[in-house]
């Protein structure tokens, strides 16, 4: 398990990597944190002959406010990211996920940017990112173009970001007053690679839930937003018995593949117990401002 | 000779196993072994004077030298070490100490004074020069007269007339016995300074392993077990974190059985900085500072009755041990060497002598091939060819009348002599030589085609094979004196033999199997000998003073017998018959007479293995080993006639050897090949010593041969061509009948030499009683003569 | 045993001597040996195929790549070594035959194919890439059930694909079976699992073409066997051979095995005449480290109506893979689980057959505990059955054909030995120590507690332990001596060295041996050091496996040790002119009993026996303070234990976690608590890896689709609970020093506490555990079928 | 920013080291195999087992799955690093008191975890503890003893921070 060889850049501009990219087109791949592009080159699975590291070039781990968007560059930590007081303030669904994306020393090198631009259909942020309806901005030599989610995961490991592109900004609206959130995931074990999750932002008035996305993790080629659930919810007032009942129709939403890890038939019951308890937990937890 | 032995591998020339590797480069001295990454070299720095105060130390310019890693003087070591200590706490011993680096005082030109660690060994150079010492001159002593000089400078403050070490000893009634001869004859024999000029200098690599606090030691010694004993007591690491390994060694002859300061440093260091370090000595330092041999005075006083019967003898023996007594042999070793070997192959009943190891201002002395006896038999023989002269014998017949030719012999120091042929041995010498027909048609001029030719003849004896309880006599507590073997028949049935000896060249590998095959009913390919490192192989003494075949062999056959007649227990159990029935042989165990009956070693070797159908018999352990130590009861004493033949230039004043022919008798032959090996290399030994080889302090105590450009070593054009022929007189004390033979060649050789330039010299009224004979000396000699006669 | 007074390290919880410098990042694992000058790099292209004629090999574009040195196949090895083969040839087993490198043929996939020589492994790697081999691939049988179907192709000549089989009877079994009123039977199947060392594979291989000779550092638990087998292989004598292991990054079984890697890189090193170093990765050793567990077992128990035991039946079929191992062969998962199966009851008639089956997957073989996790899994499955047939408790049926205390020494339905032990003891302490009776009664017949199902699960089991060469022999395992040596010595200076056969591989052996050395000589613990894993340095013996470290490296450390002690005392009596027997050894000195101010230093004692001291040895005893000793257990030895284990069963996810678990344990005498107590742990975790989640999974096609750490799911700090452990010592009376093995225990105790556990958790939902890992999916599939599944009467 | 070697310059427990290396070299190679740092191990190379943990820049990383050429400039401290004066550090001398280490291969990355661990909690309940070490994998443990010696340690320098 060695990779193979590569040609190396660790540009310092924005415009460098755009020329770069442009340059190798379809044989460069971006490095974010690499925490799950090395050890697919580590297997030989991946091996980019250009390998363009993000790491060196300071523009890109900004986290800022841009007038109620949460602008995160791309190579924000995924450690940095949890212990951002503008990211739990705004976006608390975000803070929440990334608690589960990995053990400490992986989010530590690891990058929100790099894990949404990898699209594992077993990866957390790519659920939170749905359900938070983030906005990706994508820039490459043609200038930039921005996508939402269900454009931008086309598939398994694969988004919308075109050879000679990289992901050069996530925006998300900021939580509206009286949210609550909740993230929740399941696995083989304790912890660790989830076989499902789903991520939960629910906008309240009083009992009655005003907003509602859901989105499921493990059970499709990316995200999935389990939109009969929400639709059963959407406008009433949250029982326990209710959410007990909408988690069910979350069966009708995905059509999950058996494989080594589950079968389908257990990710569907999976999502479908996984949802109700996010929408439990996330109405147990505190509301924004 | 009441043992026969069978034939089988020993006895044979079994060509050496050693060889292949050596041929083909492969062979692996110290400084071939790959040390770790990032060791450190280290330089040191040596007196320039030969005795001075130290007054300063200034290290901070080496310091400042890019990768130079630290400078340390004396005082930075001192509590890293206990100071070398050697000798007993028993009378005629002064308790000596040597710090490794010296602090106060340097006591010979090369004695150390500091240290320094550098990346490489070219810088280390560099900070040796950097290093700025200051010191005060003192008056020095180089020679044995100035050091016993009333009023001469004391080595050490402690030691008041510089006399180390004393041994006084007289037979009881030798005075009358000695003032009743009818004839006294005494002269003053001296021998040279020497150098043993080992082709591979001295050096070492300690490896501290930091995960396992363990420190392994590569040096090119003799004595590995003594070396790691040694560091373990004076750097307090214990023995088992201490492995000790002599790799190839190139050549040690005695002076490579001590522990050196630049060990004790090396491993010192290691184990401080928890590191690698490494030092290789060059050639000048070599001569500074590993230790000399034979500056030696004998003063000889014969009382012999008109027959030229020997009634007593009377020694005076001076030793120059240098500036300190060195670790394990200490001061004792030269000095009593001299009375030990003395009585040689003489019988006489009346001996007295004084032997003293006196201190000065030079390079420590010690053990080089045959210790002392190369000068007690230069002295003895050079005593029975004048009183020969002096009572007009032929040297032949003076001998002949003195020769011990009965066994067992107990001579005047108490040696017995088990079994020997001294007489046998010159007979034969005598007839391979045609003495009798060179005396015959020898010109009483000694003159022939311009050159004077002369032959001499030597009768010697070695004492070989010493066991603890001689060592322990002699106040030699830090030689174990005891050898050992484990061997293993190793699952597959071959052989592995672990011996506690490690060679410097002599052949090990190939005698001990061919003595483990003998022993197994192996053939020698089967058996492969591990020795040399003291984490594989059972404690031991080392190899030195001829004791390889005794000690070694020893040890191997009761190691072999064990597993022997466990053999044939396993063998009876298989072949269900009693065990006394059972031989081995040709790989297999047999019922005798019915060989058909058999089961092969490598059967019986899985069955004790556990890696067969058969479980090992009831009772008996698994493994096929044995482990066994060997000490024997006292020396075992080989003898041997050489005869050389000369002639000297008399307008140059060279010596050339014509012929030489070596009798020798060591018991039972192990390897004839690799005995005459031994003896011609020490032959050439001996000649140098006689001809050419002399380490010269000048007053001040500066060595001023330094290289061997300035120390003259014998080459091929030197040496004749040897004829040498095997008598084999077994012991019956030792396993195995084995004597020792590594010495005798020197001892033989420089009596032989320096009797055949005597001979050759003769009509010109020369005495030689000097070594060496080089040529400025001889041609002075003869000059001296013929102004004498022309007077 | 004699009792002599010691000086009380046996028994101590003494800190590890191996920690520090593994603490301190200075272990020597074989890839952190600094590689001497001009070493080498050795990757090896295996077989994608599980089954496939190889046709030809082009590895011209492969040897352009600069860097290269050697690129080989079996054609240009040929000669260099011959195949490994382990079996008796005796009836019930078929020879086979496991040469390294795969000619014309491949077996499994990940059997290597070439071999790549680079200057680096980066390099090597690069080189795997570009050769071409031409594959027919041919039907790959996965299961045992494929493999022995007729007509399908033998995958080694005329064995049929059955390495192995074999069966016993009791006399009177059929009718004592026939005669029982009740019977309860069910198949059990566990799934095939890795033992994942954290350290892979590896080696290097230094080859002295000077002195011919041969220095191999290998990742082994068993460096003497290596030697030989390699001296076998290459026909050279082992004198020539050195084989190291370093620092061993866990073992576990697998690595007491040869392998095809070690074989070619020494062949390579050789050949080359250069250092040859390899090292697997992750994947290579899912892929091709020796699997285990792939077992079906098919048991019934049959009983009175009092639950009391009369027969147990067992058919056992064990995947044993493409190749029969070196040295343990085709027969231990299968033939060890028979014969361990009867366990700690009473049990007079027994009846077993079983074989080890040939397939194309990756071979198997010893993995910590072998087959007994599987069969006490079956066992004590059994018993829970036919408790709840019977309307008992598991307690109670347990306590009722448990061997008591005055049964031993109790010889089995097999006739193996039991010579004492705990048995009841320690299920009713576990019972009293876990409030099992409380547990119970508060027990619902639900089970729900807080929204997640609950149960305890109790399992009894005996473990083989310190297994000699009789038993070995008996069991048809040539290759395995059966016994451990010591070789003891007092230094010149006083300090103890120990030589032990056995090999440190984490399981704290340095200490264990240390401390026995201490404990008999009288010295300072950290005035003994012990060396183990250098066949140089090492008496010869079996090495580390099969929980015997304790019995029989620990046995032959004690009794080289008590010679030492011996001559110690002769030495000592003579300074002290006193009678060896009156005198103590004791903090570094030998003193008289009773008169401590009339002492020796043991250094002394040293010198004098090394002649290194005016004073002479006593005559007759010759000199040194040394001696080898071996000991061969003339038995096996049996540890028994108790398990309990609570488990919460998550009725949304399936997702099962321990809550408690508890051990009472009885390995005879306790040399270190500590390291007992380290045994069991790390072996509970590996029987919770292996009940809960741990499976490798093969494709149809006989691709194995579990090839690293993210499809191989290893228990993390989060999967496991505190592990309660009490101590019973009953010293055994027949092993030197009392003790008895303890590395396997815990994961035998674990499949069928954590099974049972689950199935009482999930008894409303009448949950047949019969099947492992209780992986989420299959849990939720139990508890999703509700339906009745009676435990099916005869 | 080339195809066939880049330099590299890092500081590894406080030593400044320069090497010249491929772009694809990880970075526990370069530690063990050219810096000879031979503590940190190898156990999976593809991010799982956390052997190969590291703390670089102040945070854990895991080098089996980072190139040497990112870590130009780095600060880096390694397992050999810990022990202060020559002494086990309190982490280090917890591990070895309570026996939470057997095989040892694995410690060296439990250790870098934990430092990282107890730095910014001082003061974790076992469940925080066994989160935190639910990124590192051992197979010999059971994880018992390792829990134990976390408490111990953070304990032990919690009374060392008061004293001082």
């Amino acid at each position: 398990m060695k990779p193979a060889k590569f040609t190396y850049y660790a540009p310092e501009t924005v415009a460098e990597i755009i020329a770069l990219l442009g340059r190798y087109g379809d044989d460069a791949r971006p490095l974010a944190g690499g925490q799950s592009l090395v050890p697919l080159m580590n297997m030989r699975v991946a091996r980019p002959a250009v390998l363009v590291d993000l790491n060196r070039c300071k523009a890109l781990d900004a986290v800022s406010d841009d007038d109620g968007t949460l602008v995160l560059g791309p190579m924000v930590r995924q450690s940095g990211g949890e212990r951002s007081e503008l990211v739990r303030r705004l976006c608390p669904l975000l803070a929440q996920t990334l608690r589960f994306t990995g053990p400490r020393a992986v989010r530590n090198r690891a990058t929100i940017g790099g894990s949404l631009a990898h699209a594992d259909p077993v990866a957390e942020l790519p659920g939170a990112a749905l359900a938070l309806d983030a906005t990706f901005v994508i820039e490459g030599a043609n200038g930039r173009r921005t996508l939402k989610p269900d454009a931008f995961f086309v598939g398994q490991l694969t988004t919308a970001i075109e050879p000679g592109e990289f992901l050069r900004e996530i925006r998300i609206p900021k939580a509206a007053a009286n949210t609550v959130s909740a993230f929740i995931e399941s696995g083989a074990r304790q912890e660790g690679v989830a076989i499902g999750g789903v991520a939960a932002q629910i906008t309240l008035a009083g009992e009655v839930c005003q907003d509602i996305r859901l989105a499921a993790i493990g059970v499709g080629s990316g995200p999935v937003r389990l939109t009969a659930t929400e639709r059963t919810l959407l406008g009433r007032k949250l029982s326990e018995a209710l959410i007990t009942e909408a988690a069910k129709a979350a069966e009708d939403d995905v059509d999950p593949t058996t494989d080594l890890h589950a079968t389908a038939h257990y990710r569907k019951r999976l999502t479908v117990a996984l949802a109700e308890r996010a929408i439990k937990q996330a109405l147990a937890g505190p509301r924004t401002n | 000779m009441a043992q026969t032995y069978a034939r089988g591998p020993i006895g044979q020339s079994t060509l050496r196993v050693e060889d292949d590797p050596l041929l083909k480069g492969l062979g692996a001295f110290v400084d071939d072994v790959a040390p770790p990454k990032n060791t450190l070299h280290l330089g040191f720095v040596r007196s320039p004077h030969a005795h001075a105060r130290i007054c300063s130390i200034d290290t901070s310019a080496a310091k400042r030298l890019p990768g130079v890693v630290d400078v340390l003087t004396g005082r930075d070591l001192v509590d890293l070490m206990k100071p070398i200590q050697v000798d007993p706490d028993k009378p005629g011993f002064k308790i000596t100490h040597r710090l490794a680096v010296t602090i106060d005082k340097a006591r010979f030109v090369g004695d150390t004074v500091a240290v320094v660690v550098a990346e490489n060994p070219y810088i280390a150079d560099d900070a040796v020069e950097a290093v700025a010492v200051e010191y005060e001159a003192l008056p020095a002593v180089v020679s044995l007269d100035a050091s016993l000089a009333p009023g001469a400078p004391k080595i050490h403050d402690y030691i008041a007339d510089n006399v180390i070490y004393e041994n006084e000893q007289k037979t009881e009634g030798f005075d009358a016995v000695f003032t009743a001869a009818p004839h006294k004859f005494v002269r003053t024999f001296r021998t040279s300074r020497i150098a043993v000029a080992s082709m591979e200098a001295r050096g070492c690599i300690a490896i501290f392993e930091r995960g396992l606090g363990t420190l392994t030691f590569w040096t090119s010694t003799q004595v590995p077990h003594i070396v790691r004993h040694a560091l373990s007591e004076m750097l307090g690491l214990s023995d088992s974190k201490i492995r000790v390994i002599a790799p190839d060694v190139g050549g040690g002859f005695g002076m490579k059985a001590y522990l050196y300061p630049e060990e004790l440093v090396a491993a010192a260091l290691a184990i401080k900085y928890r590191g690698s370090f490494k030092w290789v000595q060059d050639r000048v330092d070599d001569f500074l500072t590993s230790n000399h041999a034979r500056d030696q005075q004998y003063k000889m006083s014969y009382a012999v009755s008109a027959e030229g019967i020997i009634k007593a003898i009377r020694a005076d023996i001076l030793v120059n041990i240098g500036a300190y007594a060195s670790f394990p042999m200490g001061s004792s070793l030269e000095a009593n060497g001299g009375p030990r070997n003395m009585p040689g192959p003489y019988d006489f009943a009346q001996f007295a002598f004084r032997t003293r190891a006196v201190a000065t201002n030079t390079c420590p002395t010690g053990a080089f091939r045959g210790v002392s006896a190369p000068s007690t038999f230069f002295s003895v023989e050079g005593m029975m060819d004048t009183i020969a002269k002096e009572l007009g014998l032929d040297p032949v017949e003076l001998r002949r009348r003195n020769l011990v030719t009965k066994f067992p012999y107990t001579n005047a120091m108490g040696q017995r002599y088990d079994t020997g042929s001294n007489g046998e041995c010159l007979d034969r010498a005598l007839e391979l030589s045609g003495y009798v027909a060179y005396r015959r048609s020898q010109p009483a001029s000694r003159l022939l085609d311009g050159k004077y030719r002369g032959i001499g003849v030597a009768t010697v004896t070695e004492q070989t094979g010493q066991g603890a309880s001689r060592y322990k006599e002699r106040g030699l507590y830090r030689v174990p004196g005891f050898d050992a073997a484990l061997i293993k028949i190793e699952p597959s049935g071959k052989v592995s033999a672990f011996v506690s000896q490690a060679a410097q060249g002599q052949g090990h590998l190939t005698t001990w199997s061919q003595i483990v095959a003998q022993e197994l009913g192996v053939v020698p390919s089967d058996v492969t000998v591990i020795q040399g490192d003291t984490a594989t192989v059972p404690f031991g003494s080392g190899t030195f003073a001829s004791r390889g075949a005794i000690l070694a062999g020893g040890a191997i056959i009761r190691a072999t017998k064990i597993i022997r007649d466990k053999v044939k227990r396993i063998a009876a159990s298989v072949l269900e018959a009693s065990a006394t029935d059972i031989e081995v042989a040709d790989g297999y165990a047999f019922v005798a007479g019915v060989p058909k009956m058999r089961v092969a070693l490598s059967d019986i070797a899985s069955i004790a293995y556990s890696l067969d159908a058969r479980l090992i018999p009831e009772g008996e352990e698994h493994g096929l080993e044995a482990i066994a130590h060997y000490d024997p009861p006292t020396s075992t004493v080989s003898n041997a006639t050489h005869v050389a033949f000369v002639a000297v230039d008399p307008a140059t004043g060279a010596i050339e050897v014509e012929r030489y022919v070596v009798v020798h008798d060591c018991g039972r032959v192990i390897n004839p090949m690799i005995v005459d090996g031994q003896v011609h290399g020490a032959i050439s030994n001996g000649l140098g010593q006689v001809l050419s080889e002399a380490l010269i302090y000048d007053e001040s105590g500066q060595l001023t041969t330094t290289t061997l450009l300035d120390y003259h070593l014998p080459t091929a054009l030197d040496m004749p061509t040897i004829q040498m022929e095997h008598m084999e007189t077994p012991s019956e004390i030792t396993l195995g009948g084995f004597k020792g033979v590594g010495e005798g060649g020197v001892i033989g050789a420089v009596p032989a030499l320096a009797g055949a330039v005597r001979d050759a010299l003769s009509p010109l009224g020369i005495e030689i009683i000097r070594l060496p004979l080089d040529p400025p000396y001889v041609l002075s000699m003869i000059e001296a003569a013929k102004a004498k006669r022309t007077n | 045993m004699a009792e002599t007074r010691s000086s009380g390290y046996i028994g101590r919880a003494v800190p590890r001597l191996e920690d520090s410098r593994l603490l301190r990042g200075l272990g020597r694992y074989v890839d952190d040996l600094a590689a001497p000058p001009g070493t080498l790099h050795l990757a090896f292209l295996r077989s994608p195929h599980a089954h496939a004629r190889i046709g030809s090999i082009r590895t011209a574009a492969a040897a352009a790549i600069p860097g290269v040195h050697v690129i080989a196949t079996a054609a240009d090895l040929a000669g260099l070594f011959t195949a490994l083969r382990a079996d008796y040839e005796r009836p019930g087993f078929n020879r086979s035959e496991w040469y390294s490198i795969a000619v014309d043929r491949a077996r499994y996939a990940g059997e290597i194919v070439a071999v790549a020589v680079a200057d680096s492994p980066y390099v090597a790697e690069d080189v795997l890439e570009l050769i071409e081999v031409e594959y027919a691939p041919l039907p790959a049988v996965v299961t045992v059930a494929d493999a022995v179907k007729p007509g399908v192709a033998s995958l080694h000549p005329n064995i049929g694909n059955v390495f192995f089989q074999g069966s016993f009877k009791s006399p009177g079994f059929d009718a004592a079976f026939a005669a029982a009123p009740v019977i309860v039977r069910e198949t059990f199947t566990g799934s095939r699992i890795a033992s994942a060392p954290m350290e892979p594979r590896g080696g290097l291989a230094v080859y002295d073409p000077g002195r011919d000779d041969l220095t191999y550092h290998a990742t082994t638990q068993m460096p003497h066997i290596m030697r030989t087998a390699i001296a076998e292989s290459f026909g050279w004598s082992e004198s020539q051979i050195r084989i190291i292991a370093p620092d061993i990054g866990g073992g576990f079984g697998p690595k007491a095995y040869i392998y095809p890697e070690d074989i070619l890189s020494i062949a390579l090193a050789r050949k080359l005449e250069r250092p040859v170093k390899w090292f697997c990765d992750r994947m290579e050793d899912l892929q091709t480290t020796l699997q285990a567990r792939d077992h079906r077992f098919d048991g019934e128990l049959a009983l009175d109506r009092q639950g009391i035991i009369q027969a147990l039946r067992v058919r056992i079929e064990v995947n044993a893979g493409a190749y029969a191992g070196y040295p343990f062969g085709s027969s231990i998962e299968a033939a060890g689980g028979a014969v361990m199966m009867p366990g700690p009851y009473r049990l007079k008639y027994y009846a077993y057959e079983a074989r080890s089956i040939a397939t194309n997957v990756c071979p198997a073989g010893a993995y910590r505990g072998v087959s007994q996790p599987t069969a006490f899994f079956v066992m004590e499955g059994l018993l829970d059955r036919a408790a709840a047939k019977l309307g008992l408790d598991p307690a109670e049926i347990r306590l009722r054909n448990i061997l008591h205390a005055d049964e031993f020494p109790y010889t089995n339905a097999i006739g193996i030995r039991y010579d004492i032990g705990s048995y009841e003891e320690c299920l009713k302490r576990a019972l009293a120590l876990g409030d099992y009776a409380g547990y119970r009664s508060r027990q619902t017949p639900t089970r729900f507690v807080e929204g997640k199902y609950r149960g305890v699960g109790i399992a009894c089991f005996t473990e083989h332990t310190g297994q000699g060469a009789s038993r070995y022999r008996d069991r048809g395992i040539r290759r395995m001596p059966g016994y451990d040596s010591a070789v003891v010595k007092v230094l010149p200076g006083g300090k103890a060295a120990a030589y032990v056969s056995q090999t440190e591989i984490g399981q704290g052996s340095i200490t264990t041996c240390a401390q026995i050395v201490a404990d008999r000589l009288g010295l300072d613990i950290n005035d003994v050091t012990i060396v183990e894993g250098d066949t140089s340095l090492t008496p010869h013996g079996s090495g580390t496996g099969a929980s015997r470290g304790a019995v029989a490296a620990g046995g032959a450390v004690l009794r080289a040790a008590d010679k030492v002690r011996e001559k110690m005392l002769r030495i000592a009596g003579d300074f002290l002119e006193a009678s060896p027997k009156d005198i103590e050894l004791n903090d570094g000195y030998a003193h008289v009993a009773g008169a401590p101010q009339l002492r020796v230093a043991i250094a002394e004692i040293a010198a004098v026996a090394h002649a290194a001291h005016d004073r002479p040895p006593p005559k007759g005893h010759g000199f040194g303070l040394e001696a080898t000793d071996h000991y061969d257990p003339p038995h096996v030895y049996i540890t028994n234990a108790t398990h309990l284990a609570w488990v919460a069963v998550d009725p949304a996810t399936g997702l099962v976690s321990v809550e408690r678990y508890l051990v009472v344990h009885d390995c005879g005498r306790v040399i270190n608590p500590l390291v007992v107590e380290g045994q069991i742990h790390g072996a509970v975790a590996q029987g919770l890896g292996q009940a809960l989640m741990e499976r490798i999974v093969h494709g149809a096609d006989g691709q194995q689709q579990t090839v690293h750490f993210l499809d191989y799911l290893l228990p993390t700090a989060l999967d496991l609970p505190p592990i309660e452990i009490a101590h019973l010592e009953t010293p055994s009376p027949e092993t030197a020093g009392g003790f008895k093995g303890v590395g396997e225990g815990g994961v035998i105790g674990a499949l069928p506490a954590l099974a049972n556990a689950v199935a009482d958790a999930l008894k409303s939902f009448n949950a047949n555990i019969n099947r492992l890992p209780l992986a989420p999916d299959h849990v939720l599939d139990l508890i999703d079928q509700h339906r009745d599944r009676r435990v099916t009467a005869a | 920013m080339t195809t066939e070697t880049t330099h590299v310059r890092l500081t590894v427990n406080g030593r400044v080291y320069e090497r010249t290396v491929e772009p694809r070299l990880l970075l526990v190679d370069f530690l063990r195999h050219e810096l000879g740092l031979t503590g940190t191990h190898v156990g999976c190379a593809h991010g799982v087992c956390g052997a190969c943990t590291v703390i670089m820049n102040g945070e854990t990383v895991r080098t089996c799955i980072t190139f040497a050429v990112q870590a130009e400039g780095a600060q880096i401290k390694t397992v050999e690093g810990l022990a202060e004066n020559g002494r086990l550090n309190p982490i280090q001398q917890a591990f070895h008191e309570n026996h939470a280490l057997q095989c040892g291969y694995c410690t060296p990355g439990f250790l870098m975890t934990v430092t990282e661990f107890l730095d910014e909690n001082p003061d974790p309940s076992e469940n925080e503890i066994r989160h935190a070490l639910a990124g590192n994998l051992c197979r010999c443990t059971g994880y018992v003893n390792i829990v134990r010696a976390v408490r111990a340690a953070a304990e032990k320098m919690r009374s060392g921070a008061v004293q001082r």
